[in-house]
């Protein structure tokens, strides 16, 4: 019982991060700007980590964590040096 | 072979990177202390070769299999030395060596990290000729890649910058495709040892065999991309026309690891299928190497820059290789190896001599681009109050000799080993070993015997006017000052084609002994993989 | 699911409300990206996913490691730490990037920065393309 | 900051990070882990940042679980709004805000919060002034979020920061 | 899910194709990096897809039940050696840009 | 008899001197000459010894194993005929030699001089000594090699680069065909060695490749003997001093296209097409050559034209399949050989005392110059064929063949003859032309000389010569009877005819077309001479034919304008095309073994399709699409897309167990994305403007894109084909069996990369160091767009916004933005490197490894740069890429080297786990520290190339011209 919940709510929330993805996947096409685009990419990873936790659930193993962590940790690393040369036409001066 | 000398093995690859990666560390300055360690790098290589090569000969052919980490084939990654790699090491080493001494003179000093890359280089070269692993060969083959990519833009300057892009963009095409076949040879085969692949290659049918060719076939145009074949080649003569001359010099011999490596993968994997006779693919490479002869010899024609003229030659020279390996007879590709040592030889040396000899007519213009385009900062220019050399007449004498000889040696034209390279091709092309005399020769073979000469007359033609405008010039020109150390490697690269003429008996004795291992497959297979030998080959003919 | 079937009813009850509530956030944050007018609106909808959809989600992690593996498993705080560090640094710069070419771009939607009254000319380098 | 110590409380976080990331409380992880922070706060200290001191750690919590609560009241608002449920006629806009917290760490966390809560964003700050410019995307009243902004967070920050 | 991983290669491997013809050095230089996506996943797939097995071991697990770690490790030393060769691609794109003055891959505009 | 062993001393004794004569001092004119001519006179010496051997039809062979396996073997055989030209060689070279000490001047350099004339010398030796074809050739390429650098001698004249170009171009395309054509003899024989070939004659005329063998050889003959049309080459070899011009017309390179032509006579005459091709070749040659000697006011050049003719009688007689023919035209070898060499040297010796060679300026040399002009008077009547001296003999018995050749087609019946004496009309008018033209008439005025008689030993073998063609042509029996015998014999073998060495054989028709030939030139020489002597250079009707304009012509259009244009319709200079080409080759080489083995694939199975990879595909894919749309004007817009396709790219690794690969892909892709950012400040922002927009433009996207989604297609269908597949019985078994037993971790990748495979990552890691390099490199000497070297547009605003604000100072705006940022930033700095060290540390058992720590660890360092600015990190940070890169690269190679000291072969891996008390196990692995070294490496090549770039900004910021220690303190610290 406990089981079968289990593999439909995780496939389910799969699935509705798989639309939020497409949603952020959206916006970048559509930008009409860079920084719409860049926010959308955001979006994005954030929630491929969140793919990615669901994931790990639904192996049931630990060895997804660490990716999800890279992202939580480093995914802004390219948006902000993105930001950055928007703002200031240059990432590092 | 066991003890000291089974560890021989690795020190062509190890030597050079050890030495490399000591020269980073020293950092940007101690020009001094970093030349000294690339010599000694390099002699020690040069020693080790020489090694090896005896080794190969004396032990029928197979110095040995050296197993990275200890592990066994197919699982660990192997350096195979034979008769072949033995030779294209030593070929490697002493290419190196002339290139090296030749850039003590003054090219060292042009721009940043001269010493490591080259280094690098000769590791890369060296790598690519000992692996006997598909993956690895790719990493070999980058490795020399990117260290050529610096020395090929080493000195920066818009012409190189020009090549160099186009020389990138290609190479990293070529690179993909090499990685794609790659993997369709482990997707298609589960290894990636090239004597497993042969050895499991037999058990493939159906899908998994076009799979498997699929793969071999995207592998081996990556293989023509590097090896400069046409229409795949466009990018080689004006990549090696533009680069420093101690570059160029070295990248004589990278072509040849392309042809290398169809020799190498061709004849391993389809040669003991058919025997003698390659089917697969052997037309292709025919054709497109009497193409590229002939497309090489065009451009040597067409050109009024011997940096062209030289890369030109590049291409004639692998032209003929693949023809040559495509025609698919031992006595050809006998001659084949003699004739890819001597072009590859005098290729070298006309490099480094093209400097030489234009030096006085462009009042090294490019060493001064270079440093203006410094931003006004970085190294000194090679010292421009520093005479670069000494002017005597002997010195003229010297360039004279050394052009005559290179000319002599690209046409293939007596006394030097050009013409018994020619010579061993083409008569073995018409003499298949075996064959009554007089017997039926393929329209192929008088096709590529007829590209030979011509491009041998476009080599004379090219160079007689390259010789006459720059060596004759009617003006009184000012002799070139040369240094010991730039003419002494040309004399050394020359000399081995003088002593390959007058030992033309014993070298050929080695490279037929050679080609005899390579379309004996079998005995490849057997060295490496000893236990799996006999268990499971259906198929496998053999030669 | 290798192991779910071990997990008590009430754990995987709670697991299953968390995850699909996380997962709905996010994909309502994500939605707003879409919906929402302008890029200042739409800069606000993706934080949906990143507090409170992300907590959703890390607790049921949580939950489902530690009940599976019978011992607490804690580790999915850091990624709840590291997020609240690192989002709003990439959100600020952008929403500031924004700004400014707004600014340039003359947009009256975003505000000017106030000025003490003799600094009025300021302004103006905004605008004028090489102002300085 | 010099010493062997140089930020204390990074490296307590430093160390309580590693312990979580191996997921091991072994005396060789602790001993490990506690090398490793000691260094991550020698590491930090080469960057020279600003000294920071931290007061009143009950203020402190007491705003973490002020915030959480905000947090996820915003995201529930938020998601009204996205999915046009409730009232017609929102505004969104720029609120200016003057400030009376300087220190560099208590801006940073007022930062973190502003944006980390769903519909509102921190977007520019003048030091000059000493003014922050944020986004809201449901703007009643103007002075009502500069008074909520100043009462709830800033001040408690600036009893733990300066 | 082969096919989806299939069609995936396709799309990231003609959209790189198409760049890599085209006459601008940017272009080249992120089709080369959408090629060397898809050779990445190429390279992958040669060892199968497998879901949920990765090759890390577990104590006591049959070794047959993990996902090929070959070619993930080939596919490892692809991606660094196409980082490194796309950060000098750059560089000498930047280089070509600078001295030539143009963008294009030769060097030099062509008359249509 | 001599010692065999005599004849290869010979040749190496020519050799040898050479290299000594061109060591010697260049004012060494005595030592070099004395050397020369002792050598010269030595080689004489021995190739007379051997006349008993080779005197009744004996051959003298050596043999020295050279090239055995392929039959090539250095053969040294001597007949009779090789023995003459043996001796002709040796001999006239001595008196050449001799000549020549007094016709160089002491400002030539005459080291090289006689260094080439010797190794000339020993060229042509070796070639009439050749017992091996493809020797033959051998030493036939080093004679036209030699007599290119002799003719060039004086190459500060361009009459001499030219004329020695003209020459090499010729003679080696001969010689490039006789090899060619030598070669496909040695395959209808089986052998290349002359005995056999010359045993071998219906064998190879029955051969179906004679034909061809036979034009291949004879294009090698002819033109090496100018014969026509490749007659031209020759008289611009006059450019040579003239010792060498009568060394090379008399004995040498122009005879050994006729040697050859003789050697061969047995196997290859004696068909239709050799009488076809050698004989009207020959008829040609002889009848041109005398008509345009006759009108050369040059006295070489009229010499030079002779010598045309001549060899063209000695083809046409070898042509004529007449075995009596071959014998006159042994003779005339001989005869020419004398005379010719006698009347270069006095036309040399002319030229030498009165400065000029011009027949319109000399004249009335007899009085000044009287025992020159004797000598040349009787060298002259030989060449006009008068009886009585040598070359009436020859030319008589060539009448007497013309009149019995056979004429295979009726409408050259009787034209032989004719064209016998009409060219032995002009013949005899040149002859009188340098005769009457140089020694009568009246004294010559206004010589840049005064003339007078050449020295005693210059005239010394012109005496010599003219000696033996008196000697000859009196007494042909005693003097060269047994000679010609001899010759006659090694070359035809048992089928010698008879024939008759007589001045005298009765009033016969020869005779009487000898005396027509005679008066007629005479006539014809005083008809003529009226109009000889004009302005107009060349013979009338052929004066447009200039041979060397032609030449010159038809090499530029050859192998200049046609090459240049035959090598733009083969290749490229562009990019494009090239890589269209690889792309297409590639799907060639792909489709080629589907297509002959079947499609590999199986149609897909829609089941258990997930919908999360569907979705997650349809977004990477998608941003893909758009990221190539957008890479042409919006750079920055289609890396931010690129990211889409990179994010889907992790999750799929993710997705399908390979969480090493998304996370080595999810670092790459923000390292690179940061790299690409900071390329693009020097990237000039495209404006859409003029583009190609026509239809042929149009029509090369539409191609590229055909080919774009044929590769995709290809590429997807290979990929589906493989994946669809059972996986082979792969060897990665192997590595999962033994990566923790043997290997000591648990996380299998990472095992294959620092153990299994350590080589492989030895080499990566060594590629990212060397590109690391060649980066730095590149960016020292980096010169920005010009449109780029100003600071942003964004900065420039904010910073004029800042200055015009009095209560800010430029940069605030910058500095406040990045505030909340940059403090994040730095407090993530010893996060995220302690991260690092945990992915460093745990790799060898979880995902993670030296790569992706390496890579975290420079992200952390560059975020640094980005909060800060690169002063303010560099002032803070002492990062030392160089450093790290070297360290790395040394630790990695070093740890795997110390495999070596215990006898184990490199990388082989050593581990144990190290029991400390309250601890426990803790594992010691040489794998670690190989990780170690590829973090090392990585954080210092990742680190070098994005600070050498990033340093660019602060570069161009300074004064654009004045040195930055800054920058170089990126290399060094
Ligand atoms: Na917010
Ligand atoms: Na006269």
């Amino acid at each position: 019982m406990s089981a079968t919940l289990l593999i439909w709510s995780v496939t389910l929330a799969q699935l509705l991060l798989a639309l939020a993805l497409a949603c952020g996947c959206l916006r970048m096409l559509r930008g009409p700007d860079a920084r719409d685009r860049l926010l959308g990419f955001d979006a994005v990873s954030v929630n491929a980590m969140l793919l990615l936790l669901v994931f790990g659930i639904r192996t049931g193993s630990a060895l997804y964590f660490e990716m999800a962590l890279v992202i939580a940790l480093l995914g802004f690393v390219g948006t902000a040096a993105f930001a950055r040369f928007l703002m200031r036409g240059e990432v590092i001066e | 072979m066991s003890g000291w000398v089974g560890q021989l093995m690795i020190l062509p690859i190890l030597l050079p990177l050890l030495a490399g990666a000591a020269m980073v560390l020293l950092g940007e300055q101690r020009r001094r202390v970093k030349a000294a360690l690339g010599v000694a790098s390099v002699l020690a290589v040069l020693g080790v070769a020489v090694l090896l090569l005896w080794r190969a000969d004396a032990v029928d052919g197979m110095a040995g299999i050296y197993r990275l980490g200890d592990w066994p084939a197919p699982f660990g990654i192997v350096l195979v030395v034979d008769r072949l790699s033995a030779m294209m090491v030593l070929l490697a080493s002493i290419l190196a060596l002339a290139a090296l001494v030749f850039s003590l003179a003054n090219w060292h000093r042009a721009g940043p990290h001269f010493h490591p890359l080259f280094q690098f280089l000769l590791m890369g070269l060296n790598g690519a000729f000992l692996t006997g692993d598909v993956f690895n060969l790719f990493v070999f083959f980058e490795i020399l890649l990117a260290a050529s990519y610096g020395l090929a833009l080493y000195g920066a300057g818009i012409a190189r910058i020009r090549a160099g892009l186009h020389y990138i963009a290609v190479n990293l095409s070529a690179s993909l495709l090499f990685l794609i076949g790659a993997g369709l040879l482990y997707g298609a085969a589960g290894t990636l040892n090239m004597a497993d692949l042969a050895a499991r290659l037999p058990m493939l049918t159906g899908s998994d065999r076009a799979l498997f060719e699929a793969g071999a076939a995207i592998l081996g145009t990556a293989f023509l991309v590097k090896a400069g074949m046409w229409p795949l080649g466009f990018w080689l003569a004006p990549t090696y026309a533009v680069a420093s001359p101690p570059a160029a010099a070295i990248f004589a011999i990278m072509s040849k690891v392309g042809v290398y490596a169809v020799l190498r993968l061709w004849l391993l994997l389809f040669g003991a299928e058919h025997g003698s006779a390659m089917a697969f693919g052997a037309d292709w490479l025919l054709f497109g190497g009497i193409v590229t002869v002939g497309f090489g010899a065009i451009g040597v024609l067409a050109t009024q820059d011997m940096g062209h003229l030289a890369g030109s030659s590049i291409l004639v020279s692998s032209g003929t290789l693949l023809a040559a390996i495509g025609v698919g007879q031992v006595g050809v590709t006998a001659g084949a190896l003699f004739y890819l040592v001597s072009s590859t030889l005098a290729i070298c040396a006309f490099f480094l001599l093209i400097e030489l000899v234009e030096r006085d007519r462009e009042a090294s213009a490019d060493v001064l681009a270079v440093t203006l385009e410094a931003f006004g900062e970085g190294e000194a220019p090679p010292d421009a109050a520093d005479p670069v050399g000494t002017a005597t007449p002997v010195a003229m004498a010297m360039l004279g000799i050394s052009f005559v000889c290179c000319a002599l040696l690209l046409a293939g034209l007596p006394p030097l080993s050009g013409f018994i390279a020619k010579f061993a091709v083409l008569t073995a092309l018409l003499n298949p070993v075996g064959a009554a005399a007089g017997g039926a020769v393929p329209a192929g073979s008088w096709a590529l015997l007829a590209v030979v000469i011509f491009s041998g007359f476009t080599a004379i033609v090219a160079m007689t006017r390259a010789g006459i405008r720059v060596l004759w010039s009617p003006l009184d020109r000012s002799v070139p000052e040369v240094r010991g150390a730039e003419i002494a490697p040309i004399a050394l690269l020359l000399l081995l084609c003088l002593g390959l003429t007058v030992q033309a008996g014993p070298v050929m004795r080695y490279m037929q002994d050679a080609a005899v291992s390579l379309y004996t497959p079998l005995d490849y297979v057997r060295s490496v993989l000893p236990a799996a030998v006999g268990t499971a080959r259906p198929g496998g003919g053999g030669a | 699911m290798m192991h779910a079937a071990e997990l008590p009813a009430w754990a995987a009850l709670l697991t299953a409300l968390l995850l699909l509530s996380g997962a709905g956030l996010a994909l309502i944050g994500s939605l707003g990206l879409l919906r929402l007018e302008s890029f200042y609106a739409r800069v606000h909808a993706p934080t949906l996913g990143t507090t409170l959809g992300l907590a959703c989600i890390l607790a049921a992690s949580m939950l489902y490691f530690s009940m599976l593996q019978a011992r607490p498993v804690l580790h999915e705080l850091l990624i709840a730490g590291f997020v609240t560090i690192t989002t709003p640094v990439s959100l600020m710069l952008l929403a500031r990037a924004a700004l400014y070419r707004d600014r340039r771009a003359g947009s009256t939607e975003v505000p000017m920065p106030v000025l003490p009254r003799d600094a009025e000319a300021a302004l103006g380098q905004w605008r004028a393309p090489d102002g300085g | 900051m010099t010493g062997w110590l140089p930020f204390p409380l990074l490296s307590a976080a430093l160390l309580a990070v590693w312990l979580l990331l191996v997921q091991s409380l072994g005396l060789g992880s602790v001993l490990l882990g506690a090398v490793l922070a000691i260094a991550g706060g020698h590491a930090l200290a080469a960057l020279q940042p600003p000294g920071a001191r931290v007061r009143r750690p009950g203020v402190m919590l007491r705003l973490v679980l002020l915030v959480l609560g905000d947090i996820a009241r915003s995201n529930l608002a938020v998601a009204r709004i996205v999915l046009r449920l409730g009232r017609r006629g929102r505004r969104a806009g720029f609120v200016r805000i003057p400030l009376e917290l300087r220190d560099r760490y208590g801006l940073a966390a007022l930062a973190c919060i502003i944006t980390a809560t769903p519909g509102t964003i921190w977007v520019e700050f003048d030091s000059a002034a000493g003014a922050v410019l944020i986004h809201v995307l449901d703007l009643i009243d103007e002075e009502a979020w500069v008074r909520t902004i100043k009462q709830r967070y800033e001040r408690p920050l600036m009893e733990i920061f300066e | 899910m082969e096919l989806v991983i299939a069609l995936a290669i396709g799309v990231l491997s003609g959209s790189g194709v198409w760049l890599l013809l085209r006459p601008r050095s940017y272009q080249v230089i992120i089709g080369l990096g959408l090629v060397s996506s898809a050779v990445n996943l190429f390279i992958f797939g040669m060892g199968r897809l497998r879901v949920g097995v990765a090759p890390v071991l577990a104590p006591g697990a049959d070794p047959t039940q993990y996902a090929d770690p070959l070619p993930q490790a080939l596919v490892l030393t692809a991606i660094v050696i196409g980082f490194a060769t796309t950060a000098l691609f750059l560089v000498v794109l930047l280089a070509a840009r600078g001295l030539t003055g143009t963008d294009h891959v030769d060097g030099r505009e062509h008359d249509p | 008899m001599p010692d065999d062993m005599l004849l290869i001393a010979a040749i190496a004794l020519l050799f040898t001197g050479a290299l000594v004569a061109g060591l010697l001092p260049a004012n060494a004119r005595n030592a070099e000459a004395w050397l020369a001519g002792v050598i010269a006179l030595i080689g004489l010496g021995l190739m007379l010894s051997f006349w008993p051997a080779v005197a009744h039809g004996g051959v003298v062979r050596h043999e020295i194993a050279w090239l055995p396996t392929l039959g090539l073997n250095l053969v040294l055989r001597l007949d009779g005929f090789a023995w003459m030209f043996a001796v002709l060689v040796t001999g006239i070279g001595f008196l050449v030699v001799l000549y020549a000490r007094y016709y160089m001047s002491p400002d030539d350099p005459v080291p090289r001089f006689f260094a080439f004339f010797l190794a000339f010398m020993g060229s042509m030796l070796g070639l009439v000594l050749s017992g091996n074809l493809i020797q033959l050739v051998f030493f036939w390429e080093l004679t036209s090699l030699f007599s290119f650098l002799l003719i060039g001698y004086w190459h500060h004249t361009a009459a001499a680069r030219d004329g020695a170009r003209m020459a090499l171009t010729i003679t080696t395309l001969g010689g490039l065909c006789l090899l060619a054509g030598v070669l496909v003899l040695g395959h209808i024989v089986g052998s290349y060695d002359l005995d056999i070939v010359l045993a071998s004659g219906d064998r190879i005329r029955a051969d179906p490749l004679y034909l061809p063998a036979l034009i291949l050889v004879l294009l090698g003959a002819l033109t090496k003997s100018a014969q026509f049309p490749f007659q031209f080459w020759l008289p611009n070899a006059m450019a040579a001093p003239t010792p060498v011009s009568a060394y090379l017309h008399s004995a040498t390179l122009v005879k050994a296209g006729v040697f050859l032509l003789a050697r061969l006579w047995p196997v290859l005459a004696g068909t239709d097409a050799w009488f076809w091709i050698v004989g009207t070749t020959g008829l040609i040659t002889l009848l041109l050559g005398a008509y345009v000697a006759i009108f050369q006011n040059d006295l070489k050049g009229l010499l030079a034209y002779s010598t045309i003719s001549h060899l063209g009688l000695i083809t046409l007689l070898l042509g004529l399949n007449s075995r009596l023919a071959t014998v006159a035209a042994i003779f005339h070898m001989l005869n020419h050989a004398i005379f010719k060499a006698s009347l270069f040297m006095a036309a040399g010796a002319i030229d030498h005392e009165t400065g000029t060679r011009d027949i319109r300026r000399l004249s009335g040399l007899r009085q000044s110059m009287p025992i020159t002009a004797a000598l040349a008077v009787v060298a002259a009547a030989a060449m006009a064929g008068v009886p009585l001296v040598n070359g009436f003999l020859s030319k008589e018995m060539f009448f007497a063949e013309s009149l019995t050749a056979p004429a295979p087609l009726p409408p050259f019946e009787g034209m032989l003859p004719v064209a016998a004496t009409l060219a032995g009309v002009f013949s005899v008018a040149y002859s009188l032309r340098f005769i009457c033209g140089v020694f009568l008439g009246p004294a010559p005025v206004g010589l840049p000389r005064q003339p007078h008689e050449p020295p005693r030993l210059m005239r010394f073998p012109v005496e010599l010569l003219v000696l033996a063609c008196l000697a000859v042509g009196i007494f042909p029996a005693i003097t060269v009877g047994p000679l010609l015998a001899a010759a006659a014999a090694a070359v035809l073998g048992a089928a010698t005819p008879a024939y008759s060495l007589a001045v005298w054989h009765g009033f016969t028709l020869p005779l009487l077309m000898s005396t027509v030939a005679l008066a007629g030139g005479v006539v014809l020489y005083l008809l003529l001479r009226r109009h000889l002597g004009g302005e107009a250079e060349g013979a009338p009707l052929l004066r447009r034919f200039e041979g060397r304009r032609l030449f010159e012509r038809a090499m530029v259009l050859l192998s200049w304008r046609i090459a240049s244009s035959l090598h733009g319709l083969m290749g490229t200079f562009r990019l494009q095309p090239q890589l269209r080409l690889v792309v297409l080759a590639a799907l060639a080489a792909a489709f080629w073994p589907v297509y002959r083995q079947g499609w590999p694939a199986a149609w897909p199975d829609l089941a258990g399709l997930d919908p999360v990879i569907v979705v997650l595909w349809a977004v990477g894919g998608a941003t893909a699409i758009a990221a190539a749309w957008q890479a042409k004007y919006h750079r920055f817009t289609a890396l931010i897309l690129v990211g889409g396709a990179g994010l889907a790219t992790c999750v799929t690794f993710v997705w399908f167990s390979a969480p090493d690969l998304a996370l080595t892909q999810l670092l790459v892709e923000t390292v690179t994305a940061i790299l690409i950012l900071l390329g693009l400040r020097w990237l000039p922002k495209r404006v859409k403007g003029a583009e190609p927009a026509g239809a042929a433009a149009g029509m090369r996207r539409l191609g590229d894109l055909a080919i774009a989604v044929a590769a995709g297609s290809g590429l997807a269908l290979l990929a589906y084909a493989a994946m669809s597949r059972p996986a082979p019985d792969a060897i990665s078994r192997y590595f999962l069996e033994r990566a923790y037993t043997e290997g000591g971790g648990t996380n299998v990748v990472n095992v294959i990369l620092v153990d299994f495979r350590g080589f492989d990552t030895l080499g990566e890691i060594t590629v990212l160091g060397v590109v690391a390099l060649t980066v730095f490199a590149l960016l020292r000497r980096f010169r920005p767009p010009p449109e780029s070297l100003d600071r942003p547009e964004q900065q420039r605003i904010q910073g004029a916004y800042d200055a015009a604000r009095p209560d800010r100072a430029v940069g605030d705006t910058a500095a406040d933005a990045m505030l909340v940022p940059a403090t994040l930033m730095r407090l993530l700095f010893p996060v995220i490197g302690l991260f690092a060290i945990f992915l460093l540390l745990r790799g060898h058992d979880q995902p993670g490894g030296g790569f992706a720590a390496g890579l975290t660890m420079s992200i952390a360092v560059i975020l640094q740069y980005m909060a800060g600015g690169t002063r303010w990190a560099e002032a803070r940070l002492r990062v030392r890429p160089l450093r790290w890169l070297g360290a790395g690269l040394l630790l990695a190679a070093g740890t795997g080297g110390a495999a070596l000291l215990f006898g184990r072969p490199f990388l082989t891996s050593y581990f144990s786990y190290l029991h400390l008390p309250g601890i426990g196990a803790v594992p010691l692995a040489s794998a670690l520290l190989f990780d170690l070294g590829v973090f090392l490496l990585v954080v210092g090549a990742t680190a070098l190339m994005l600070v050498a770039l990033a340093h660019q900004s602060i570069r161009s910021h300074q004064a654009p011209r004045r040195a930055d220690p800054g920058a170089a303190k990126v290399g060094e610290g």
